[in-house]
């Protein structure tokens, strides 16, 4: 079962998690949720994306984890639109009969969405917008799960 | 040939819009083509794009290299390098 | 902050969600949620533990992943007695400033509590009740974290 | 030297009990030793802690191995390979 949503409405991590357990065959789940981190100035955080394509890319990544480790379930929700610090801008999860497999498409889910698929964050401080850019590190934790 | 262009981010607002529609001649034939001749046409559009290094690109909803043919392609996006998660 | 949760009541993900994000400095959280399988057979699982010196186990794995992973908040709820097929075993959460963190720690939090904790499972299938043998590979995905 | 033993799971079931206080004598100064002298006991006790090799102890709530020292301990665990998780 794949579950993608983008949108302006809140993540509600429950729901999700629930319906990730409820598929057949799960014995084990792993989530990774992100923050909108309250400690480094930011007033708020706008997310842009490109509709349409961000879908089919989330999509995309959530079947290669699913076919790779043999998933029972995977989740990618994702926030769009202006965002106040401790906002939860993004939820996935991975559900599977055993741990491990959990565990790694977990990490596969927000490592491959971070550089595959299309949004764009402006951080606004002090009224001043700035956007985000782009880091090695995402690249290179992405590229580590080529095959 | 039309293209429907997107921009997105510091892109977009570089550009002063959002999206447009446009007719490039027959001889550009990529995107880093196509990004060359959008460049050339006005001030806001060479502000945009100029610098390359750090523009991105889909092709019809998927992202591409700047050397791929845009050969049939309804709809291109120029974009900066991408920030979710 | 270490959060340990030892009990016969059902385990809330929401709730120990919120607590992991609401940790100051928290920008990831990464969660593990074991289920007793419903497809293998089993009717009911009843987990056995010893009092005291599971908590402190589980507070020194805890302790341990906050100090290796900078961790803003670690989480270990884990629930005994009888259980249905769905219900949650286990919790873990490990809140980080950054994913990378959250998703090790969170790994390492499931894969040391394994072996680290003592409590035994027992399945009851079709009336008759077995000890659930300890797996060679639980030793293993515990061992990799040595230092 | 009185000492509270608890045991689990098959451990428990087999031994017929889940806790008792025992007075092993000073020879006995390992966790092995001391699994020899309550085996030694009864026919229960032989059986629990037959299979040596699937036995694991805890000396005052801390794994140990079972070589382990029991010198000053006040409660030992005896029981199988842990199963959490």
């Amino acid at each position: 079962m794949i579950r993608i949503h983008v949108g302006t409405d809140p993540i509600d991590p429950a729901a999700e998690l629930a319906l990730a357990e409820a598929a057949a065959g799960a014995g084990a789940v792993a989530t990774f949720t992100g923050l909108v981190r309250a400690d480094d100035g930011v007033g708020t955080l706008e997310l842009e994306h490109y509709p349409g394509a961000t879908e089919a890319a989330l999509h995309r990544v959530a079947a290669a984890a699913a076919k790779r480790w043999s998933l029972r379930a995977a989740t990618i929700v994702h926030r769009v639109g202006p965002m106040a610090p401790g906002t939860r801008i993004v939820f996935v999860a991975a559900s599977a009969a055993h741990r491990a497999a959990a565990l790694e498409a977990c990490a596969y889910l927000i490592d491959r969405l971070k550089t595959d698929a299309p949004f764009w964050k402006r951080e606004i401080r002090d009224g001043e917008a700035r956007w985000v850019e782009a880091r090695a590190t995402d690249t290179d934790a992405a590229a580590r799960w080529e095959a | 040939m039309t293209i429907e262009m997107l921009y997105f981010a510091w892109v977009r607002e570089r550009m002063g819009r959002a999206q447009e529609t446009v007719a490039p001649p027959p001889a550009v034939t990529t995107v880093a083509a196509l990004v060359d001749w959008l460049a050339a046409r006005d001030a806001d559009s060479a502000d945009a794009l100029a610098d390359r290094g750090r523009l991105r690109a889909a092709v019809d909803q998927a992202f591409v290299a700047m050397d791929a043919d845009i050969a049939g392609a309804r709809e291109i996006a120029l974009f900066p390098p991408v920030t979710g998660g």
